[in-house]
């Protein structure tokens, strides 16, 4: 992916990595089973690197989302945005990830030792269990 | 569009919704014109489960986030979001 | 180096490559020579990362920085921070490199086509030549 | 330490302006007390080559950044920095 973005003008490339993580807010997760709405899934990416683009012209842009189950410590999402300056490229690879959280219809659901499923809700920690009442922010 | 012919429109629901409902997808007729809102509706009163939708989710309407406001014609596949979580 | 900072408990991972540019700013570069006090290099990157890690305590941190001759799209510098979350990751991945520029004590000069040599200047332009009069910042 | 024996300084020159000296490394000395600053004044002076270098230039001492009003001690190494340009 970094091979992909990378031409002689460009400078400064970002990488993020978002990693599947078993840490102290969690509870024992081994895994993520991730879900999504694929056809759109394409769609919004399309909008949301266009709204980049727009942003950042001279940036180079690459998104890769997995789906399916991906167990903890393995990266789920892979942005890398290459710019001739680094500013550039830390501001678009950013833009990316944020827009990834708040338009990317993906989902997730935490697999944990102890047998039991969970969704995750957007702030990133898993409150409601599938029988709860939902919620919706 | 004659807006007294019954717009058929399907409902996608996806993760959490797509488990309260036991199903993740389902065909509403409703007639025109109608809202996005309209077809929520229509959903949490036609289907068992779908009681348990919140009355206002995320909505897109051909691959595309929309307001319960919008409109939506005959043959729109209307989709129900939970919360997003990618990344 | 994602490897050497990668841990459960961090959810997202910020890596930076700079990288040698021959863009429509520069001249015909074809390499940079990248010269350094290298114990004082030493001594800084200690430092710097300390004051990384007192901002972001729960971040892990890696760099390297390549001296002597680096041809045009090889990277010069990478830098690699893990952290619980997102936004800990870019703040220190960048803090990182900002520092990098203000503190490491490193020079460039760059190798163009045309056979000149020229020290690049702290702004990222090449604007003093050997022969003219020393500027300071 | 007394004030009255001279301090003998490393000076370390890096970059272009080790190019400007024409050497990376000279000894200086110079009675105590003594200031980065002062050693700066003694190298322009000595060293041909060295008048070209800029009056304040960036210095460090024992491989840390040091204002020019900073004081040395016999046996410092004092180094004359070139705007920094790494990454």
């Amino acid at each position: 992916m970094v091979a992909e973005v990378a031409q002689p003008a460009c400078g400064g490339t970002c990488l993020f990595l978002g990693t599947v993580r078993d840490g102290p807010d969690e509870h024992g997760v081994t895994a993520i089973e991730y879900s999504a709405y694929e056809a759109m899934v394409d769609a919004e990416f399309g909008r949301l690197l266009a709204d980049a683009r727009d942003r950042w012209p001279e940036a180079r842009i690459a998104v890769r989302h997995r789906l399916g189950t991906i167990p903890v410590g393995e990266a789920s999402i892979a942005i890398v945005a290459a710019a001739p300056h680094r500013a550039q490229a830390f501001e678009a690879c950013r833009y990316v990830i944020e827009g990834v959280k708040q338009r990317i219809p993906v989902w997730k659901k935490e697999l944990r030792v102890d047998g039991t499923e969970v969704w995750v809700d957007p702030s990133g920690r898993p409150t409601v269990r599938p029988s709860d009442h939902p919620s919706h922010v | 569009m004659d807006t007294a012919t019954p717009a058929r429109v399907r409902v996608l629901f996806f993760a959490r919704y797509a488990e309260l409902v036991g199903r993740s997808e389902v065909a509403v007729s409703l007639p025109l014109p109608a809202t996005v809102g309209d077809v929520v509706r229509r959903v949490r009163q036609d289907f068992p489960g779908a009681q348990a939708l919140p009355e206002r989710p995320l909505a897109a309407v051909n691959l595309k986030q929309a307001k319960l406001e919008a409109g939506v014609q005959d043959g729109d596949e209307v989709a129900l979001l939970p919360p997003i979580a990618g990344g």
